[in-house]
């Protein structure tokens, strides 16, 4: 296992990907010349030429639409939204034509599109460009809606979405390309809709994933020196929810803070605490607390940004309203 | 052609015509729900484009789609089982009206959201480019759905990926009620593809043969690497937009005036004058036409309704 | 007061004001010269004229936003978007533009914007045309919506929308426009973000609004039958919730059962109950049920449609439930 | 125009320079954050536009904004501290380099979802129409995103409902690394208007006073009810797309050659050869104009940053 980046993790999964199987291709804003606006696919231009590595206009309608109807005829799209902030100029071809088609015509098409786009806030790109509106999309059945914390997490799930028959939006997070961890090599694939413990403890659950499992795992370790165990659990998938593991944690526990960046009205926290009464009402001590953003469209300056963004403070405060 | 296939594309326009005609009184007494967007009028459309299309050619059109069906082969028992929703339809009653399609005659349905299907075209086509293989895809819409952004998005992506497709607007002068001047900028709709710096002609659309002569020359230059093309297909609906439109929009004089042009009735003419068919030739497929439709009513309202696990089956390929 | 249908009430409203303000102006497709898909603004063309009354071509995001910048400009349109489903074409402008152009510039834009549209199922338009997606747009800071359940809400809360300096969401119901209902005669007006108890009672909350608002009526009157009497709170405003009377009532009933049309995940009935146990923990008997669409693209066959929908036995069962 | 008003052009193209400069320094130093796209070769464009509209004339761009944030006549201490985020920019903070705005003075903003904003400005310009206000709207937008389907469904409205709009493309050749050929049908952006019957034309946009001189006409013509005019501004940006662009898809070549045509060269040359001013005064110009930024820079610097309840203000007028 070698130690490398988000960015490299999700590069080489593609890179993989796309040497294994001819029918794998990228299309997307600056995927080629550019190498990538993240710098995810710098060489696959070179590497893998034009008709595989394919620029488009900026035309999100047309990336989604067009990769949509070259799936239908078998190849394996993976198209890049160059950040989730631009999937709503997409969004009809997202939930009406990607998450029905399957469905709408009795089984006969078959849809294995990956979405590759990018969310997540914190590098003061105002309030259109910064947005996590993750719990939108995964509100549509038809849709699966994965997003890695880990890097090995955005290697092996990546592959499974390239692999899965089911249309796929993979949502990266713009601050964690840098982040570092172990990455197996060659074909690991992670299934997608399993949620996972990152951290072991029986004091308190939380219930995350992307960018929020780092600021939980740094919470937790400051918890720690105060005598308390956080368990965290990492959704990784929001589009099928696995539960299990959560809900396991949570009968342990019997208290938990579900952390999300997002807005937390209609969000990920609210489905999950929905869902731990729902499923381990029995076992509740205490209300499950929200971690969320504030409730604004966030702002370009800086101080008040990281105001509205969940940060490893908040987590823990509400971990202690909850003990 | 042959004078066989002659007579199967007049049996193919009035199987759509007949099977229209019920749909609209099985509409009336409640068997069909939903909407019900009849192609009466425009026949000769699609009836002359696909007959010119090879089996390997890929057509997509929108929810006014019973035309397409029935010209790319799927049965008048299926097409009608999926309007009485049942589990013998082509889309196993899921899909209703609007969204018919078969895939393994080529036939990528049917979609409801107006020009949402043309970048869909534009990845067919992209799939057959990426393989070399030498296809077109027939991407069918509306007037109104050339004011829409995903329209421009397509025609441009097609034309900078040199893509094998062929863009076929249906002129029939209105987008539900209003007409073409009241929406778009350019009354002579291939203009738009102008902007595109595509190249585009306008045929009569009440004329099979026009429509099929027409297609076949384009399809063949695409097929051989021309890039995209456009072409603007002058026609009319006879009937409403759709079932309980109260049509405030035109006079019954207009309307009159286009049912003068029959599409069918053009090519009945055309049959008889070149001596390609006799009266009673055509009047024998026109019966069996009708045989056709009424035992796809009997099919469909005899067939089973789907299972009620069906509710929950096709939503993902694995769980 | 007059007993007149919703779709009078909405009608009424919309004339009363283009009456009232010189500045107020309907948009959008088949509004003028078709009298409105759903005969709202039958008349309206003739009486008001092209200026006031505009068709538009089928341009969903130009509709939204050339209503938005004629609100910059202190026009009040009431852009009209044919179905919700339609309102996907127009996300970003509803959600990008309208939602934030009042931050995102300081405070400088005054944005008042009503966008109307319908949603709902139930009546075999299949899976892209019988949606119920209100919480997603209820995600987003910066957007009102607003979403009635009987004629006078509807009247009341149009001309609050109207008047009200900020873009709102106001969202029909397809099968609600025959509903007849005692409507208050001219100036009207409901204020905007109000939940109300529509039937007061004592064993159990529901909690809904829209189309469901009417099925829990029925399921509420049946279940009386039976002895058991449930309050229903009608939300009317997703965002913002006023959950005053919601939280009012559970702390009586100590049971609530949340009824959506919509799909539960990420849904309405998430986030009321997320609030139920955030704001009264101490007085929960049972866990909060969730009544809500089955997670499937909505089919065209009528029987399995309907099994998709809630109704009013989905009610009592959940009623029943908890109680 | 006066002396005065040759030597106001010059003084507001040497200010935006140079802001724009002092700008990526602060921006390398982290006390500007985000993106932050300079308009460094493109100044002609938006000077020579905005010198030639009435104040009751609306102003509308992309996210390329800190030209017209200017030209309209924000001032640099605005500007500048904007772009540090503080309570004394024109946005109060909140926007960022990519959304300014002044409202009062007819400028709409920096809007920075590619596109988006062309809509709105129909919706502007609808505004006054509404109101029979003799007043045009002047929408900025790039090449990359005349490919977009906003761009289509404005353009096709503005000429459906005859609104006073002028859509100005600044041709910079570049939509991030992406060259027209590479992301466009046609090459000649112009030729879109032609999709809409719309009249257009090209203008130099490295010389400001051709610029304003087509600006004028054309303002005129939509004023008078000509309906949307098009025009297509060749102009070229210097740096890369925002800052950090490896600008691995250009020769550093081809920016040469397009920097010997610096627009404020251009300019300088004109007003000494002309006679209209000596070098002198233009010296003394440049010498305001830096005076001018680096006042903005500390203004910015020693402005406070807004305070913490900012962030829940502002985000409806009625709670
Ligand atoms: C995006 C979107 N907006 C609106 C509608 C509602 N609608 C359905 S058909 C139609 C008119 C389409 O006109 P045209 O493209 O000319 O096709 P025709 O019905 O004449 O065949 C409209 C507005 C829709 N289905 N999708
Ligand atoms: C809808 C959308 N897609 C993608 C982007 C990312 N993006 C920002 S600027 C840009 C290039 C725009 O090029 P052009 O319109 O030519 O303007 P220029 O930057 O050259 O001034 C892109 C792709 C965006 N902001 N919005
Ligand atoms: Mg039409
Ligand atoms: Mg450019």
């Amino acid at each position: 296992m070698a130690r490398i980046t988000m960015r490299e993790a999700i590069s080489q999964a593609l890179w993989e990907e796309m040497e294994r199987d001819p029918d794998v291709f990228i299309m997307g804003q600056e995927v080629g010349v550019w190498g990538g606006t993240y710098a995810v696919t710098k060489g696959f231009y070179d590497h893998f030429g034009p008709r595989r590595v394919r620029d488009t206009p900026i035309s999100e309608s047309a990336i989604v639409g067009a990769a949509i109807g070259s799936a239908l005829t078998g190849l394996r799209p993976v198209a890049e939204l160059m950040t989730i902030n631009f999937a709503f100029v997409a969004m009809d071809h997202i939930v009406n034509e990607a998450a029905k088609i399957h469905y709408m015509f009795g089984g006969q098409m078959v849809l294995p599109l990956v979405i590759r786009t990018v969310g997540g806030g914190g590098r003061q790109l105002g309030a259109t460009h910064s947005q996590t509106p993750d719990a939108i999309f995964a509100h549509f059945p038809g849709l699966k809606v994965v997003s890695p914390g880990t890097p090995a997490d955005a290697k092996g799930l990546l592959k499974a979405a390239i692999r899965s028959q089911d249309p796929v939006m993979f949502i990266e997070h713009a601050t964690l390309y840098q982040m570092r961890g172990e990455v197996p090599e060659g074909d690991y694939v992670v299934p997608i809709g399993k949620s996972i413990v990152q951290r072991p403890g029986r004091d308190v659950t939380i219930v995350t994933y992307s960018k929020m499992l780092e600021v939980s795992l740094k919470a937790a370790d400051k918890l720690s020196q105060e005598g308390i165990e956080a368990e965290i659990v990492d959704l990784r998938t929001l589009r099928p929810l696995g539960m299990e593991p959560v809900i396991e944690s949570f009968k342990k526990t019997n208290r938990a803070v579900v952390v999300e960046e997002g807005w937390p009205s209609y969000g990920i926290g609210a489905e999950i605490s929905s869902r731990i009464y729902e499923q381990a009402f029995d076992y509740v001590d205490a209300p499950v607390k929200r971690v969320a953003q504030k409730e604004v469209p966030l702002p370009y300056n800086r101080t008040l940004e990281q105001m509205a963004i969940p940060n490893a403070e908040d987590i823990i405060a509400a971990v202690k309203e909850v003990l | 052609m042959e004078k066989t296939e002659y007579l199967d594309l007049y049996h193919q326009m009035v199987v759509i015509r007949r099977l229209e005609e019920s749909a609209a009184e099985l509409y009336q007494s409640g068997k069909i729900g939903g909407f019900l967007h009849l192609y009466v009028g425009q026949e000769a459309v699609s009836t002359g484009l696909i007959s010119a299309r090879r089996p390997e050619d890929r057509v997509i059109t929108a929810y006014r789609d019973h035309g397409v069906a029935i010209n790319v082969g799927i049965s008048a028992n299926q097409v009608m089982a999926e309007l009485l929703g049942k589990a013998t339809g082509i889309s196993k009653g899921k899909g209703g009206s609007m969204h018919m399609a078969d895939v393994t005659k080529n036939f990528w349905g049917g979609h409801a959201i107006v020009g949402a299907h043309l970048p869909l075209a534009a990845g067919l086509a992209l799939g057959d480019a990426y393989r070399d293989q030498k296809a077109v895809t027939i991407c069918m819409f509306g007037d109104g759905a050339t004011n829409i952004g995903f329209f421009h998005e397509a025609l441009n992506l097609s034309k900078v990926w040199n893509l094998p497709v062929v863009w076929v607007c249906e002129n029939n002068k209105y987008g539900m009620g209003t007409t073409i001047d009241r929406a778009s900028a350019v009354s002579e709709i291939r203009r738009k593809a102008d902007g595109y710096e595509m190249k585009n002609q306008v045929v009569d659309g009440m004329d099979l043969l026009a429509v099929r002569e027409t297609a076949l020359q384009v399809f063949d230059e695409v097929r051989n690497g021309s890039g995209p093309q456009f072409l603007e297909i002058e026609t009319y609906r006879f009937r409403g937009h759709s079932m309980g439109d109260p049509e405030r929009y035109r006079q019954q004089e207009e309307v009159k005036q286009w049912q003068e042009n029959d599409p069918i009735g053009i090519y009945h003419q055309h049959l008889i004058k070149d001596g390609i068919a006799t009266e009673e030739e055509l009047q024998q497929v026109v019966k069996d036409a009708e045989a056709v439709v009424k035992a796809s009513v009997a099919f469909a309202e005899s067939s089973p309704e789907p299972a009620p696990e069906e509710l929950f089956t096709d939503i993902y390929m694995e769980e």
